[in-house]
């Protein structure tokens, strides 16, 4: 069995099967598939759903829980989660909207918004990583904390003083009717997509999630990359704080309240193991895709947004289940 | 003890148990028989199949053949509870108990005494634990959380646990493997008390000393196999040895005609707070430095700390003169020196990732451009690494937790090659894999080291040990016992140092 | 007793008490019996709910469909009631009860059969539990007059100068105490979740065991679906809207590790208390309304900190042993 | 095949959301957004708006709204209005602010926005039609607790959530007419988020922080039921007297009980049917919303705008033993 002298080794193929077979396995195609079909129910449903503008109004309702879901994306894949983003967004909008009011013009409150978010992402990172603390529980306190800060800066009253160039980020159209949000979620998908699947860090991420203890024996500093996805999604918290706060136009402590679970539940249905280990940024953008349209096309039958989320419920544990269960009828069906 | 009753009907009896798991068969057509008011000893190495057994016997693993006969009918244990009632009892090796619960609860937990209503008698159980803890020589309070106690401590609990039912068949899995000289000695009068309630004793143990202290009976495994079973006091320990590594005498080692060079690695007075203490060793260029020890010595703890896993608290490391400050194993790679964990499933390889990225992953700075990463270059690496180990896989981008043992192994052990490093530590590079990838690994390790590459090689396998070390170092309850040339080393020679029987100093 | 002065339950009521004497200072009458008997009064759905929590948590299992499902029963309970008066209490208590059970079972069923994560299963059913109460009362409220009387009595019926709601609290503490400590399932909850690899050697089934821990936790949900309805005499489909994370704060606050295993009836029970008394503190303090979730947040952290550091004592080994 | 059974499994989930899809192009559509839905006043509201439509003719209400009271959530329902192209929307806001971006873009794309109940700030709409004035609102609920109140006292106010102008305007009012009433002391001023449980515990909070108290102000829907309810549990009926805004159908039974000895409310039916012909007036043309038009609501009369384009309906109108169980069953 051992190597013999003279003989060469045998050659290992790249790859097991071609590229088409796996690609049409994967995750991404099945809920690519759903995304069709629920377009297609909702051109049937609605005349009004294939307006170029409506669409484009439609994803507004999605883009900024999106942006914050790639860095999630990225913070679940590694084993970690952070629910305080929502609470992050409150302090960050609070904050620039303090900042407002006493005249800072609209880079300054962009610069807030997104140092907001840093510090309370680094405050996260440091209760995580260097107090090892579980990430669940820690940020179960800074969601109320963060957002409660702002209850206490604010309490009853809102901050609505923005420059009127400030809009932009919220209400601005880059091009026809793509606006800049849509434009900034694509960019994003982009930029973290490619950190996670094309670079050494996205390498890093993935094998910490997997294994955090073998990847320390392999030499990846874990505490540090948890650190930086925790810095990032809290950039992209304040990110999203920016665009919502501009979108409102005012800041009130209850702004995007919830949110963590709705875009942990997108992340999640983007195929995400909320185990960590596996996910892509692609089916991240196709389920805010899927929960966009759905929002949107039901939303055109006026019916109720709570209505709505049964059928994102059922989605999230359906998709999950459906492969398991079918795993566990044939193993039935055998032994 | 009646002479009558060593031949008497066993109260358990295994035939032909067979058990295998994906790509390793870890027991084969084993024979086995415990006889009332005897302790028989299971003596092997590593991985010959021991611990598999004790799990068949208390009904964790179901055979895939064969059969377990109790007072002569066949029974089958489903689950913990089915062997437990069946009368069998065992102190695992591996900890089965609860930190955040108390010491009685663990003892009790599954056969709490009832009181009324059904409902659990904590008075009772807490009565109960002291007397059995009582009863062992144990000086431990049932109150206490088991996670305050220490490691020996704790073991006592799981041999008061083994103890609280009410069984025939008790099974030892390396009892004395955390206990303090004090505390062994109390084992042995208690295995003794044992033995005079007429229960049957599996003890399995690597210490020959206490093999012939209180066993009566011996059964020897190799590989997964019985190789031989019999009386005590009909064999020697030098013939128990024999049995034991019999098959690795016969296997044949690569020859190394090449000769150490200069120093290049000095570690001195390494110590840790609660691990080990005043390691002191060298490593040459070119040179195979064996470390041998048993389980619990330390060995895997020094290797660690010199990898920067762990913090040691004092001693200095050098790398060719130079001072090296490893705080992480980062800082240990960035300067040639590499660690093969033990522990292949939890430390070394990434299951759900596919082989050529669990290779790439410590050399990522070299695959990469501009922090992205090239997949041309990553199989490429990849290929160059797990070829020269003669792995088989069906495809590079295969999930390594798809591979059998040996081949999970090569790729860690391509994995660290890769980073083409001046030193490797292996950690029981050859544990749990089969004789084919062994002879590999062997012969790939005596290329490198024919190459200037300096090994240490972590291992407690005494014909891997003699077979390719150059240098050998033993270790025991964390500190260094003693060096030894490898010519002119014997089997013996190593047991009883690592051991310590017949004395200290080999 | 000694072990209990330096247990996490003892610091935790110590906290408590002194909460409690530093409200008093600022405003005389809160440590009045009957004011804390109110106050307990009032955290006595959080404290049942932080009990079915605990033991989810326990088995290392999370359920963030509680809240949820706590509305869905008590809008089914409200409706029943308005279309059927003459049903009595006792029998709309059995209904949320059992309705609650259901709901605890499906997430339950999930998690043991189809091993998905619980964070998962819950977040689904979450949205799903609530979302059904909108789909049965149409988005209509059940008001106050719309409720029979003895539907609206019966948790503040007096019995020993307390409400009967304190009294359902005060029994569950009590099944909890004995049920937990006493029970081979009490005790399975902490070995399922402590070591679920030791737990199979002693003959614990782990997933069957987490299936318990979310019937009971939905069963709980359920009867507090009652209780809340009745207590607050409306119910409509956001009722309890984001207290699934309260709950799970009271058991943080408490001592119940997030990673299973760890945990006491008494620290879930004055978790909620405590985080209960927050809230009832504050208004009557002066304090505005708004601090509250600040405060609330600093405390999960606090207390998380807390209780972390001491679960993770370095093990002490053999040769630092063999030395002393 | 798991692909399939996947798809088909989420096709059938969503045909059975579709529901009914009535699309009645003709019809003049106006939209009846409230601040949440399942709100006995708005309901109630809906009706009124249903029986506009029914007197006019070719006129299709869409009664929408969020589940929760948040800006957010009508932001969305707003878009997807604008979306199908309805032809007035009339608003009551959970933020005036917030909404003004997604209204302003309504009015763009040509939709008649009104605000009705809570209003937007004026550049979101066209106009605004209060229930009543805010000064009238003020009096009357200080001057209902002021009548229980004979020796004076101490009051305190549960308002509604922080994040609706309405309740602090008609505080304001209130507090400016307080030097009439030189007995009574306003006590607090505390937040109930129109939060059944959160109204509840402030009303708790209230009566152990003020064991003097005679009276609590609720000028909200939500928070003067779950007050009364809060008096009743506390053993303190006959000691203090809830009272505010409400509607007859949930205070029926605080009546009865006499937490309350009465309360006031316009007649939502009315201001939803008002808020229907209004919009509809606007939307075809017959009526342009500037300052000092005047504007015809049907049976209600006609309205005034001021300067701000705001219209005041009429004044709030008080339930007591006297008159609630004739009311209660209308709203």
């Amino acid at each position: 069995m051992s190597i013999a002298e003279g003989t060469k080794p045998r050659r290992l193929p790249d790859r097991l099967s071609s590229r088409p077979s796996r690609i049409l396995k994967s995750w991404e195609v099945l809920l690519a598939g759903i995304a069709i079909l629920i377009f297609l129910a909702n051109t049937q449903a609605s005349p009004y759903f294939l307006n170029p503008w409506n669409l484009s109004d439609a994803t507004l309702a999605f883009t900024e829980k999106a942006m914050i879901g790639f860095a999630m994306a990225l913070l679940i894949i590694s084993g970690e989660i952070d629910l305080s983003v929502a609470g992050i967004i409150a302090l960050a909008s609070t904050a620039m909207g303090f900042a407002a009011q006493y005249g800072m013009g609209t880079p300054g409150l962009v610069l807030i918004g997104l140092a907001v978010g840093v510090v309370c992402g680094a405050f996260n990172g440091v209760l995580v990583t260097r107090l090892g603390l579980p990430s669940i529980v820690v940020t179960i306190g800074t969601m109320s904390l963060f957002r409660g800060i702002s209850y206490i800066i604010l309490g009853d009253q809102a901050y609505g003083d923005y420059p009127d160039d400030f809009a932009f980020f919220g209400r601005g159209y880059v091009f026809w009717v793509i606006s800049f949000e849509l434009t900034l979620f694509a960019l994003f998908a982009l930029i973290y997509g490619g950190l996670l699947h094309f670079t050494n860090f996205g390498r890093q991420v993935y094998a910490i999630g997997n294994n955090a203890t073998a990847a320390t024996f392999s030499g990846i500093r874990v505490a540090r990359v948890k650190m930086i996805l925790f810095l990032l999604t809290g950039v992209m918290s304040g990110v999203a704080a920016v665009c919502l706060t501009a979108r409102l136009g005012s800041t009130r402590p209850s702004i995007a309240f919830a949110w963590e679970l709705e875009i942990v539940t997108m992340v999640v249905l983007g195929g995400v193991s909320i185990l960590g280990g596996a996910g892509s940024i692609l089916g991240v953008v196709i389920a805010a895709l899927i929960i966009g349209m759905v929002t949107f096309g039901l939303g055109l039958l006026n019916v109720p947004g709570i209505v709505m989320s049964i059928f994102t419920g059922a989605l999230l544990i359906a998709v999950i289940a459906l492969p398991r269960l079918i795993l566990l009828i044939r193993k039935g069906r055998t032994s | 003890m009646k002479d009558t009753e060593t031949t008497a009907t066993p109260v358990l009896r295994l035939s032909g148990v067979t058990k295998t798991f994906p790509g390793v068969t870890a027991l084969s057509q084993v024979e086995l028989a415990l006889y009332p008011g005897q302790v028989t000893a299971l003596i092997g190495e590593n991985g010959a199949g021991k611990s598999t057994l004790v799990k068949i016997l208390t009904g964790i693993y179901q055979p895939d053949e064969g059969q377990i006969v109790v007072d002569g009918d066949p029974v089958r244990f489903p689950s913990a509870t089915a062997a437990t009632e069946a009368g069998i009892t065992a102190i695992h090796q591996e900890t089965v108990l609860f930190d955040e619960l108390s010491v009685a609860e663990n003892i009790f937990l599954g056969h709490a005494p009832r009181g009324r209503f059904g409902l659990i008698d904590w008075a009772r159980m807490r009565e109960d634990a002291a007397a059995i803890l009582d009863r062992i020589g144990a000086r431990i309070d049932p109150r206490t959380l088991l996670g305050d106690l220490g490691i020996g401590s704790k073991h006592l609990v799981a041999i008061a646990r083994a103890l609280s039912v009410d069984a025939r068949v008790v099974i030892m899995d390396e009892p004395t493997a955390s206990l303090s000289q004090a505390e062994i000695e109390e084992l042995y009068d208690l295995v003794e008390r044992l033995k005079g309630e007429g229960k049957a004793i599996l003890f399995i143990s690597h210490k020959f000393d206490e093999v012939f202290r209180i066993a009566d009976r011996y059964t020897v495994f190799r590989d997964g196999e019985m190789v031989d079973a019999g009386m005590i006091a009909d064999t020697t320990e030098d013939k128990l040895v024999e049995k034991m590594v019999g098959r690795s005498m016969d296997a044949i080692f690569p020859t190394r005609e090449h000769k150490p060079g200069d120093e290049v690695l000095r570690v001195e007075d390494f110590a840790h707070p609660t691990e080990f203490d005043g390691i002191s060793f060298t490593l040459r260029r070119g040179e195979i430095l064996g470390l041998y020890g048993l389980v619990g010595a330390g060995r895997s703890e020094v290797m660690q700390a010199l990898f920067g896993v762990t913090r040691p608290s004092r001693g200095q490391v050098r790398l060719n003169g130079e001072t090296l400050r490893i705080r992480a194993p980062a800082d240990a790679i960035a300067n040639g020196i590499v660690y093969v964990p033990e522990d292949r499933g939890k430390q070394g390889a990434i299951g759900a990732m596919p082989i050529f990225q669990n290779v790439t992953l410590p050399s990522l700075g070299t695959t990469s451009k501009a922090g992205f990463v090239r997949m041309a270059e990553e199989f490429a690496l990849a290929r160059k690494y797990t070829e020269r180990l003669d792995l088989r896989a069906s495809a590079l981008d295969q999930n390594v937790g798809n591979l059998s043992g040996g081949n999970q192994q090569k790729v860690v052990i391509a994995k660290w090659l890769a980073t083409q490093p001046a030193v490797i530590i292996l950690d029981e590079p050859t544990k749990g894999i089969d004789v084919g990838s062994k002879a590999a690994v062997h012969e790939f390790m005596a290329e490198l080291a024919a190459k200037g590459l300096s090994v240490i090689m972590v291992s407690s396998e005494i014909p891997e040990i003699l077979g390719m070390s150059d240098r050998v170092i033993v270790m025991r309850d964390g500190l260094m016992v003693s060096e030894h040339d490898r010519d002119g080393l014997t089997p013996e020679t190593l047991v009883r140092a690592a051991a310590g029987y017949e004395g200290e100093a080999a | 007793m000694t072990g209990f002065l330096k247990s996490r339950e003892a610091i935790l009521l110590g906290a408590l008490i002194a909460l409690i004497l530093v409200v008093e200072m600022r405003f005389s009458g809160f440590a009045a019996p009957g004011n804390l008997a109110d106050v307990f009064n009032d955290t006595s759905i959080l404290i049942i709910l932080a009990l079915g929590q605990t033991l989810v948590i326990l088995t290392r299992c999370i359920d963030l469909s509680q809240a949820s499902n706590l509305a869905l029963t008590g809008m089914v309970t409200a409706m029943l009631n308005a279309s059927m008066p003459g049903l009595p209490v006792v029998v709309l208590l059995a209904i949320a009860m059992g309705l609650g059970l259901v709901m605890g079972a499906f997430n339950g069923i999930l998690v043991w059969k189809l091993e998905i994560p619980p964070i998962v299963v819950t977040l689904g059913t979450l949205t799903i539990y609530r979302g059904i109460i909108f789909v049965v009362s149409g988005g209509e409220w059940v008001n106050s007059h719309e409720m029979s009387a003895a539907y609206k009595a019966f948790p503040r019926a007096e019995f020993l100068s307390l409400p009967v709601m304190s009294w359902i609290c005060l029994a569950v503490i009590a099944a909890f105490a004995i049920g937990v400590n006493r029970t081979a399932l009490g005790r399975a909850f902490y070995a399922a979740g402590g070591n679920p690899g030791a737990a199979v050697y002693t003959g614990i089934d782990v997933g069957k065991t987490r299936f318990w821990a979310f019937v009971i936790a939905g069963g709980l949900a359920g009867l507090c679906g009652y209780l809340w309805v009745s207590r607050y005499a409306v119910a409509y489909t956001d009722v309890a809207g984001g207290f699934e994370l309260d709950i799970v704060a009271a058991c943080v606050v408490g001592g119940i590790a997030i990673m299973g295993g760890s945990g006491t009836v008494l620290g879930a029970v004055l978790g909620a208390l405590f985080l209960g008394t927050i809230k009832n503190a504050l208004p009557v303090a002066g304090i505005s309304p708004f601090w509250q979730m600040a405060i609330s947040g600093a405390a999960i952290i606090i207390a998380v900190a807390f209780n972390t550091r001491r679960e993770t004592g370095r093990v002490i080994l053999k040769s630092a042993e063999a030395k002393a | 095949m798991s692909i399939t059974k996947n798809i088909a499994l989420a096709t059938g989930l969503f045909a059975g959301l579709m529901g009914t899809t009535a699309l009645a192009q003709d019809n003049t559509r106006i939209a009846l957004v409230a601040k949440s839905l399942g709100n006995g006043f708005f309901e109630a509201a809906a009706r009124g708006a249903e029986e506009a439509a029914e007197e006019i003719g070719n006129v299709e209400i869409i009664y929408t709204g969020p589940t929760s009271t948040t800006a957010e959530g009508q932001i969305e329902v707003i878009n997807s209005l604008i979306a199908q192209q309805v032809d007035a929307i009339a608003v009551s806001t959970n933020d005036p602010d917030a909404l003004v971006p997604a209204l302003e873009r309504a009015m763009q794309r040509g939709i008649t926005v009104i605000s009705w109940d809570s209003g937007v700030a004026p550049e979101g709409r066209q106009m605004h039609l209060a229930p009543s004035s805010d000064e009238l609102i003020g009096k009357t609920i200080i001057k209902l607790a002021a009548d229980h109140m004979p020796d004076g006292g101490q009051v305190a106010v549960l308002s509604a959530t922080s994040t609706s102008t309405n309740q602090n305007a008609w505080i304001a009012e209130m507090e400016s007419v307080m030097d009439q009433y030189p007995d009574i002391e306003v006590v607090a001023n505390v937040y109930g988020d129109d939060l059944a449980d959160k109204s509840y515990r402030e009303t708790q909070g209230l009566l152990q922080s003020y064991p003097d108290l005679d009276a609590i102000i609720a000028p909200t829907s939500v928070g003067i039921v779950a007050a009364a309810q809060a008096v009743q549990d506390a053993g303190k009926v006959g000691e203090v007297n809830v009272t505010g805004l409400g509607l007859p159908s949930e205070m029926a039974g605080a009546i009865e009980s006499g937490a309350s000895e009465s309360f006031a409310i316009w007649n939502p039916v009315d201001l939803g049917y008002a808020a229907a012909t209004i919009a509809y007036n606007l939307a075809t043309g017959e009526a342009t919303a500037e300052p000092g038009a005047e504007i015809d609501m049907g049976r209600m009369g006609t309205v005034t705008l001021d300067e701000n384009t705001t219209a005041a309906m009429s004044e709030p109108f008080t339930y007591d033993a006297s008159n609630i169980d004739e009311f209660k069953e209308v709203f």
